[in-house]
C-alpha cells in the first residue's frame, strides 16, 4: 500500500489552558475521501486549521506527503498543496467570482510587481495560462453564467461551490472541506456532493470532509474519524464507524 | 478581522448588468474628452487655475492615489502619508542637488522609490499589528519623518530655514518653471502613475492586495503571500506619495519645509480617498477635488454673498464648521464614496442612451 | 439604498453645487468701481491655531487704512480699497490668496504683498521676483533679504530675527551695566523647535564669540504645550537669563513653567512673538515681571492714536471688536505696517505720479522709503515706529526694539528708548549668505548704486 | 540624581494630564468602538464657554454646571446627529467623522465665543514645593489628584451599576448587554454624556495650564500614545499608559534629546507605543481576538 497522504500523530492543542485537541493520531491514505465527524465543540475546525498552518499545535507531528512537520505557515501548507474551504464564508466579498478564483493561484504567480505594473516579461503571458485554468474550473463546477458577479451578491450555496473553485484551481494534492453543505438544501447537497465525488475521481485530489450530514458523509467517504471533546473515539470504513457502540453512545445515537 | 477598510466597505466594484457596455464606452469617452480638456486648459486658464487650483488638484488626486492603494486596495490604513509626501520632496530635492546631470523624471522616480523603501520600513509593524491600532502606530512614521527633516540641516542642504526650494525643473533643456510648464509636469505625472495604477491593481499583485484587505487569513490560507503583499502594498503606496510630495514640493508651491506635509495633510488625503471612494481609481480624483474645491468655492462663494456683511472672522470661522459640516453629511450619505454616486449616474445615463 | 434616495442625494448635491457657482459669478461681478482706488490685499489668519494674535493686527492694519481714506482722503486722493484672503497661517492657503489676489482688482494692482506669516513668506520669495510684488515682511521673514540685490522683492523691514537676537543680547548688557558685563554670562535661548525658532542659532554663537557669554539652546517641540523637561534643564544650568523665542501656545506655558521650576520671571526676555498680551495674559499672574523685546511698542497714547480714537473708533468704525486691545502690541503692530506701505506708496507717487501704483513702482518706493524723525512726527508715529530708511542694500533699515515689561495689566516700556541691535557686526554674515544663496539659485546679484 | 528625580516626577505629572484627555476617549471607544478625534475640540469648547460664561461675571459652580449641561448635550448631540446614522459602518469611516465633527465644533464655537486667548484661574496656587529635596508643582499636584479621583468615580459608577456592567458586557457582546435591559442607544448616549462631563474637567485643568486658546485642541496629539500603549478599551491602561508617556517623553527630551538635538518628545511616544505594541499587539491591557475561520 502506498504511503499515506496524511498522518497525524499525537496532535494536541489548547486555548487557554482548555485542551480543543488531545493526543490525536489517525491516517488520510492518498486518493480517499476521509469525513471527520463529531459533535459541534469536537475539535474538527481545530484540526483542519492545525493542517494548513492557522492555529499552531502544542505537540505532535504531521506528516504531508512525506514532509513532517510539527508547525506550518498558512502560505508553506498552500505551496506543499494543501487546499481549503471555510465553514464560514471566507471569501473575497467584494471580488467577483473570477477574481476569487483566480486569486487561487496567486501562489503560482511568478511575474514580479515590476512586470504586472507595466504589462512586460512574464505577465501577459501568465494572464492568459490563469484565465485558462480559472475558466476550466469555473465551468467544471458549473459557475459560468456568475463569473463576472460580486461574490457577495450571489446565494449562498453558490458561494461555497466559488469557495471549491478558489481551493481546487491551485491543484491541492490535499483539499480540506469544511462543511462545504452546511445550510444547503436537499438538492444542493446533491449537487454539492456531486462536485467533491468528482473532484475525488477525475482530479485524483485526496479530500477531508468536515460534514454533519449523515447520510452525505456515509455516501460519499471511503474513511470516518469520529471526533468528541478533542479526543479520537472511532476510525474507520463508515460501516465500521456505523457500528461501534462508542460511536454511537458519544455522537451517533444523541444527535441524529 | 481587521475592522479597517475590510468587513462594512461596500461595493468595492460595481455589480455589472446590461447597461455594462454603453456604461464602459460613455466612461472611456469621458476621460478622453477630459483629457483633453486638461491638455487645452493653459490656454484659456490664467496663473490663479493653474497654480493655485489645478496643480494642487492633481497632485492632491496623485497622492490620494498612492493612498488608495494601500488603504482602499489592500486594506492597510495609513496616517503617515504626510510623511512620505516629505521623504519624496526631499529626497528628490537632493537628488536634484547633489546629481544635477540626472534628468528630473529620474530624479521624481528615484525619489518615490526612496520614499516606497522608507515606506517598507514604515508598513513592518503591519505584519504583527492590526485594525486602529495599526493606524495609530503609522503616526509614529510622520511624527519621526517630520521631525527628521525639521532637525537635520543635511536634507535641506544647510539653508537656515530647513526649507527646500525648487532647483530650475526643465526637461531636456525645456524649462518648465512656468505655471503651464510645471501643470504639464504634474498632468503627465498623473496620467503615467494613473495608467501604470490601474494596470496594477488589475493584475495578480492588485489581486494579492484585495484578497488580504478583504480576508487576510483566508488569503494566506489559499497561499496569498500576505506579509510580502502588504509590504509591497507599503512600497509601491509610498512610491506615488513621494512622487506627489515631490511634485507639492517643487511643481506647487517651489518652496516647502517638513510642516506643509504635517498630520493635517495626512488626514486631507484620507478625507479625500473616504469621499471620492475606497478601492477605486476615479474616487482619488473625486475625493481630492472635494478637498481642494470645495474650500476655495465655500470662500469665494462666502466672499461672494456676505463679503463686508458679516465680520470676517464669523464668515471665516462658518466656512470651517459647514466643511465639517458637509464631510460628515457625505459620509453619513455616501458610504462608498462619490465615485460609487457617480458610477450610478453612468448606469442611469447609459441605461437611457441604451435605450 | 433605493433608487428615490439616490435620486434624491443626486439632485440635492447638484441643487447645491448650481447654488455654489452662481453665487460665485455673483461675487466675482459685484463691485465694478473706477481705478481711481489703490488695491491693497490683505492676507490675514482668522480662523486656526494662531487666529488670536492675528485679529488684532488687522485691526490695527485696517482702521488706520480706514483713517487715512476718511480724514486724509486718501493717499494725496488715491483711496485705498483692500479685501481679505483667509490663509490659516499654513503655506498651501497663503500661496492660493497670494495668486489669487496678485493680478489686482478692478484694474487696480497690487503694490505690496504681506503674507502674514513666516513659512509663507519663504514660499513666496521666488513667485514675488516672478511677479514683481513686493513682500513686506515686518519682524519675520529670511533675514538674508536684507540684501536686496539677491532678493529684489522682499523686504524684512524694521527688525529682523537677527536684529532681534542681538538687541535682545543689547538689552541684557544694559541690564548688567555694559556690553563689557557680558563676559562669563550664561543666556539661555528656549526656542519654538521650527525654522523660525532656528533662525536666531548663527548670530546668538556670533555674538557668543564676540562678548564672550555662554550661547545655550533649548528647543521646545511643536507646538509646545508641555515643557516641564526643558525648564527642568535650565533649573540644573542656570544660566542668567532667558531669550524665549515662542509662537503660539508656547510662550504663556513657558511662563508657566518657569514659575513652577522657580526661575525669575523677570530675567526672561521674550521675542517679538512671544510678546504681546496675547502670550502673556493665559499665563496669569505669574507673568508680572515678564519682560519683552518689540519692535511695536504697546500704548495707546501716541499721537496717531488720539486721531485713530477720534475719527476711526469712536465714530463705531474700528474693525477692533475688544476695544481693550486698542493700543496692544498686536493692534500697534498692524498700524506699523500700515504706515510702512502707505509711505512706500507715497514714496513711490511722488517718483511716478499720483495714480494706483503696481508692484515694481512699490519696490522703488520701498528701495526710497525714507521714515525720519520728522516724517514719522507729521504722521504722528514718534515713539511707535522707529526711524527707517531703507536702500537696495538694506531692506531692512531700523533693527532696533523697546524691551517692554508686563506688570499684569499691561505693558510698559523699561529699555532706554530704542535698543539698537550689533548691525555692524551681523551684516558682513548676512550679505555672506545672500551671496550663498544667489550662487546656489544661480542669481545675478544686482547691481546697488541705483 | 536629584535632576533625574525632578525630571521624572515632572514628567510623570505631565502625563497624568495626558490620561485625563485619554479617559474621554477610552470610554467612547469601549461603547461605541468610535475613536472619537472630536474629544480635543469638547475640551476646548468647555473650556471656552467655561471662561466666557466667568467673563459674563458668574459664579464659579454656576459657570461649571452650566458648561457641564452644555457639554453633555453636545456629547449626546454628536452621538445622535452624526455616530447613530452611522453605526455598522468601518471604523476609519467613523474616526474621519469625529474629526468633521471637530471643524464643527471648533468653527461654531469660535462663532459664538471669539478666538481670543483667556486666561483661566481656578484658584490653585503655583508655587513649587519641596518634597525630600525635590521640587514639585503644587498644580500639577492638584490636576494628578483631581485625574485621580475623576478615574476612582468612573471606575465605581462603571463597576457598580447596571449602566457600567452593561457598558463591559457589549465589549463582548451586544447582544448581552441588550439582555441587562438597558438600550445600546440609551447606552451610548450616557457614555457620550460623560465624555462631555470628561472634556470638561480636562477643559478647566488645561486651561488653566496653559491658556484657554485653539491649542487645547492639539492635547488629543499627546492623549493618542497614550492610548496605544494602554489599550483603546481600558481605564486603568490610560492611566498607566499616561504616566510612561509622560516619564518617558520627559527623559527622552533630556537624555535622548541632547544625542539627537532635541525635541524627540513629538515623535517619541508614538515609537515607544509601536515598540509596545509589537509586543503586545492590542495594548498593555487590551486583548488580542483569536481567530476564528
Amino acid at each position: 500500500m502506498a504511503e499515506p497522504v496524511l498522518q497525524l500523530r499525537d496532535v494536541s492543542l489548547s486555548f487557554k489552558g482548555i485542551k480543543a485537541l488531545n493526543a490525536l493520531s489517525f491516517n488520510v491514505e492518498r486518493g480517499e475521501i476521509c469525513a471527520l465527524i463529531g459533535p459541534n465543540g469536537a475539535g474538527k475546525s481545530s484540526l483542519l486549521n492545525i493542517i494548513n498552518g492557522v492555529y499552531r499545535a502544542d505537540s505532535g507531528s504531521i506528516t504531508f506527503n512525506g514532509e513532517q512537520f510539527v508547525r506550518i505557515r498558512p502560505a508553506r501548507a498552500a505551496h506543499l498543496g494543501v487546499g481549503r474551504t471555510f465553514q464560514h464564508n471566507a471569501l473575497f466579498r467584494h471580488l467577483s467570482v473570477l477574481d476569487n478564483v483566480l486569486a487561487g493561484l496567486i501562489r503560482h504567480c511568478r511575474a514580479t510587481i515590476v512586470e504586472h505594473a507595466f504589462g512586460i516579461g512574464r505577465d501577459r503571458r501568465e494572464a492568459r495560462e490563469f484565465n485558462r485554468r480559472v475558466d476550466e474550473i469555473v465551468a467544471f463546477l458549473d459557475l459560468t453564467k456568475h463569473r463576472d458577479k460580486v461574490v457577495a451578491t450571489l446565494p449562498y450555496g453558490v458561494q461555497k461551490r466559488v469557495d471549491l473553485a478558489r481551493a481546487l484551481v491551485g491543484g491541492p494534492s490535499l483539499l480540506l472541506l469544511d462543511e462545504p453543505m452546511a445550510g444547503m438544501n436537499q438538492d444542493e447537497k446533491q449537487e454539492m456532493s456531486g462536485f467533491i465525488l468528482e473532484t475525488n475521481t477525475r482530479l485524483r485530489t485526496s479530500i477531508v470532509l468536515i460534514e454533519h450530514d449523515m447520510s452525505v458523509v456515509m455516501g460519499l467517504s471511503h474513511h470516518v474519524v469520529v471526533l468528541d471533546y478533542g479526543r479520537k473515539v472511532g476510525d474507520g470504513s463508515p460501516e465500521q464507524v456505523r457500528r461501534n457502540p462508542d460511536v454511537i453512545a458519544a455522537y451517533l445515537g444523541t444527535a441524529h | 478581522m481587521s475592522a479597517i477598510g475590510t468587513d462594512a466597505i461596500e461595493g468595492f466594484s460595481a455589480t455589472r448588468d446590461t447597461a455594462r457596455v454603453t456604461r464602459d464606452r460613455l466612461r472611456v469617452g469621458s476621460a478622453v474628452l477630459l483629457l483633453a480638456a486638461l491638455v487645452g486648459i493653459p490656454l484659456v486658464a490664467n496663473d490663479y487655475w493653474l497654480n493655485a487650483v489645478l496643480i494642487p488638484f492633481l497632485i492632491m488626486s496623485l497622492t490620494a492615489l498612492g493612498l488608495n492603494l494601500l488603504m482602499g486596495y489592500a486594506g492597510q490604513a495609513s496616517l503617515g502619508t504626510g510623511g512620505f509626501m516629505s521623504v519624496g520632496a526631499y529626497a528628490t530635492y537632493n537628488l536634484l542637488l547633489r546629481l544635477p546631470e540626472l534628468p528630473l523624471p529620474v530624479s521624481l522616480l528615484l525619489g518615490g522609490v526612496i520614499s516606497g523603501l522608507v515606506g517598507i520600513v514604515a508598513g513592518l509593524p503591519s505584519l504583527r499589528i492590526k485594525g486602529f491600532y495599526l493606524v495609530a502606530s503609522t503616526l509614529a512614521t510622520q511624527f519621526l519623518l517630520e521631525w527628521l527633516f525639521n532637525q537635520y540641516g543635511w536634507f535641506s542642504n544647510y539653508s537656515t530655514s530647513s526649507s527646500i526650494s525648487a532647483p530650475r525643473l526643465a526637461i531636456f533643456g525645456h524649462d518648465l518653471s512656468s505655471p503651464t510648464g510645471r501643470y504639464f509636469l504634474t498632468l503627465a505625472t498623473v496620467v503615467v502613475v494613473t495608467v501604470v495604477a490601474t494596470r496594477l491593481v488589475r493584475s495578480q499583485t492588485g489581486r494579492t492586495w484585495m484578497a488580504i484587505r478583504d480576508m487576510d487569513t483566508a488569503a494566506a490560507v489559499i497561499g496569498v503571500p500576505v506579509s510580502a503583499g502588504k509590504l509591497k502594498a507599503f512600497f509601491v503606496s509610498s512610491l506615488v506619495i513621494g512622487i506627489a510630495g515631490a511634485l507639492w514640493a517643487f511643481a506647487y508651491l517651489g518652496t516647502v519645509d517638513a510642516r506643509s506635509f504635517n498630520l493635517d495633510r495626512s488626514f486631507q488625503v484620507m478625507f479625500a480617498i473616504i469621499i471620492g471612494g475606497m478601492g477605486s481609481i476615479s474616487g482619488n480624483y473625486l475625493g481630492a477635488a472635494f478637498m481642494i474645491l470645495l474650500p476655495i468655492l465655500l470662500d469665494h462663494v462666502g466672499g461672494g454673498l456676505f463679503g463686508g456683511a458679516i465680520d470676517p472672522g464669523q464668515l471665516e470661522n462658518l466656512q470651517k464648521a459647514l466643511f465639517g459640516a458637509l464631510i460628515v453629511w457625505f459620509l453619513i450619505k455616501e458610504p462608498r464614496g462619490l465615485a460609487a454616486l457617480l458610477s450610478r449616474a453612468w448606469t442611469q445615463l447609459a441605461a437611457r442612451l441604451g435605450r | 439604498m433605493s433608487l428615490r434616495k439616490q435620486k434624491r442625494i443626486m439632485s440635492r448635491a447638484i441643487g447645491l453645487a448650481a447654488l455654489v457657482l452662481s453665487a460665485a459669478a455673483i461675487g466675482t461681478t459685484a463691485s465694478a468701481e473706477d481705478a481711481k482706488t489703490q488695491y491693497f490685499p490683505l492676507a490675514t489668519f482668522r480662523v486656526g491655531a494662531y487666529a488670536s494674535s492675528g485679529i488684532p493686527v488687522w485691526a490695527g492694519e485696517i482702521d488706520y487704512f480706514r483713517y487715512i481714506n476718511e480724514v486724509e482722503g486718501g493717499i494725496n486722493g488715491i483711496k485705498l480699497v483692500w479685501d481679505e484672503c483667509e490663509t490659516n497661517w499654513e503655506v498651501e492657503k497663503g500661496v492660493e490668496c497670494y495668486e489669487r489676489v496678485k493680478a489686482g482688482k478692478n484694474g487696480s494692482p497690487v503694490p505690496i504683498f504681506l503674507p502674514h506669516g513666516d513659512p509663507i513668506s519663504k514660499a513666496l520669495t521666488e513667485k514675488s521676483v516672478a511677479d514683481k510684488i513686493p513682500l513686506v515682511t515686518i519682524a519675520y521673514g529670511r533675514t538674508e533679504a536684507i540684501d536686496g540685490r539677491v532678493f529684489p522683492y522682499s523686504f524684512p523691514v524694521v527688525f529682523s530675527f537677527w536684529s532681534e537676537a542681538s538687541s535682545a543680547v543689547n538689552f541684557i548688557a544694559e541690564k548688567v551695566g555694559g556690553k563689557d558685563k557680558l563676559k562669563g554670562l550664561k543666556i539661555a535661548t528656549v526656542y519654538h523647535d521650527s525654522p523660525y525658532g532656528k533662525e536666531t542659532q548663527v548670530p546668538l554663537a556670533h555674538l557668543a564669540k564676540t562678548y564672550g557669554f555662554e550661547d545655550i539652546q533649548i528647543p521646545v517641540p511643536h507646538p509646545g504645550n508641555e515643557q516641564s523637561a526643558q525648564w527642568a534643564k535650565i533649573r540644573q544650568l542656570k544660566p542668567d537669563w532667558v531669550f524665549l523665542r515662542g509662537w503660539g501656545v508656547m510662550t504663556p506655558v513657558a511662563i508657566k513653567t518657569a514659575a513652577k521650576v522657580g526661575f525669575p520671571v523677570d530675567h526672561i526676555v521674550g521675542g517679538i512673538w512671544s510678546g504681546s498680551e496675547e502670550d502673556v495674559r493665559p499665563a496669569g499672574a505669574v507673568a508680572k515681571g515678564y519682560l519683552a523685546i518689540t519692535p511695536f511698542p504697546a500704548g495707546a497714547n501716541f499721537e496717531i492714536h488720539q486721531k485713530l480714537k477720534k475719527y476711526i473708533l469712536d465714530k463705531g468704525l474700528s474693525d477692533l471688536k475688544d476695544p481693550k486691545s486698542f493700543g496692544s502690541v498686536y493692534y500697534n503692530s498692524g498700524v506699523d505696517e500700515a504706515i510702512v506701505a502707505v509711505e512706500a506708496i507715497r514714496t513711490a507717487q511722488a517718483h511716478f505720479g499720483v495714480r494706483p501704483i503696481n508692484g515694481e513702482e512699490a519696490q522703488w518706493g520701498l528701495e526710497h522709503l525714507d521714515l525720519s524723525e520728522k516724517r514719522l512726527a507729521e504722521i504722528g508715529a514718534t515713539g511707535l515706529q522707529q526711524p527707517l530708511k531703507l536702500s537696495a542694500k538694506d531692506h531692512e533699515g531700523g533693527g532696533a526694539g523697546k524691551v517692554l515689561q508686563w506688570d499684569g495689566e499691561k505693558w510698559n516700556v523699561v529699555s532706554n528708548g530704542w535698543v539698537k541691535s550689533d548691525r555692524d557686526l551681523l551684516l558682513p554674515l548676512i550679505y555672506e549668505r545672500a551671496a550663498a544663496y544667489a550662487k546656489e539659485k544661480g542669481i545675478t546679484p544686482r547691481d546697488a548704486t541705483n | 540624581m536629584s535632576f533625574f528625580v525632578e525630571t521624572l516626577v515632572g514628567g510623570l505629572l505631565a502625563g497624568v494630564m495626558y490620561s485625563l484627555v485619554a479617559i474621554g476617549f477610552v470610554l467612547v471607544f469601549k461603547a461605541s468602538g468610535v475613536f472619537n478625534f472630536a474629544q480635543g475640540s469638547m475640551v476646548l469648547c468647555a473650556a471656552l464657554t467655561f471662561v466666557t460664561l466667568r467673563d459674563k461675571g458668574l459664579d464659579f459652580w454656576l459657570a461649571a454646571l452650566i458648561t457641564l449641561s452644555v457639554m453633555v448635550v453636545l456629547g449626546i448631540a454628536v452621538e445622535r446627529v452624526v455616530l447613530r446614522p452611522l453605526v455598522n459602518r468601518p471604523q476609519i469611516t467613523l474616526f474621519m467623522a469625529t474629526l468633521g465633527v471637530s471643524f464643527m465644533i471648533e468653527g461654531v464655537a469660535q462663532i459664538a465665543m471669539g478666538a481670543s486667548v483667556h486666561e483661566l484661574d481656578l484658584g490653585i496656587v503655583d508655587t513649587p514645593i519641596e518634597i525630600g529635596g525635590v521640587q514639585v508643582s503644587q498644580f500639577d499636584l492638584a490636576a494628578a489628584g483631581t485625574a485621580g479621583i475623576l478615574v476612582i468615580a468612573l471606575s465605581i459608577f462603571f463597576n457598580k451599576t447596571r449602566i457600567g456592567i452593561a457598558l463591559r458586557a457589549i465589549a463582548d457582546d451586544p447582544q448581552a448587554a441588550l439582555s441587562i435591559g438597558i438600550r445600546l442607544q440609551t447606552l451610548w448616549q450616557i457614555v457620550w454624556g460623560v465624555a462631555g462631563f470628561v472634556s470638561l474637567v480636562a477643559g478647566l485643568l488645561w486651561g488653566a495650564r496653559q491658556g484657554v486658546q485653539f491649542a487645547l485642541t492639539l492635547v488629543v496629539l499627546k492623549a493618542l500614545p497614550v492610548l496605544i500603549i494602554g489599550g483603546f478599551t481600558s481605564m486603568a491602561g490610560a492611566i498607566v499608559g499616561g504616566l510612561i508617556v509622560g516619564a518617558g517623553d520627559s527623559l527622552a527630551e533630556i537624555y535622548l534629546g541632547s544625542l539627537l538635538g532635541g525635541s524627540v518628545s513629538t515623535w517619541f511616544a508614538y515609537v515607544l507605543a509601536v515598540a509596545f505594541l509589537l509586543v503586545r499587539p492590542a495594548g498593555l491591557f487590551g486583548e488580542a481576538p483569536i481567530e476564528r475561520i
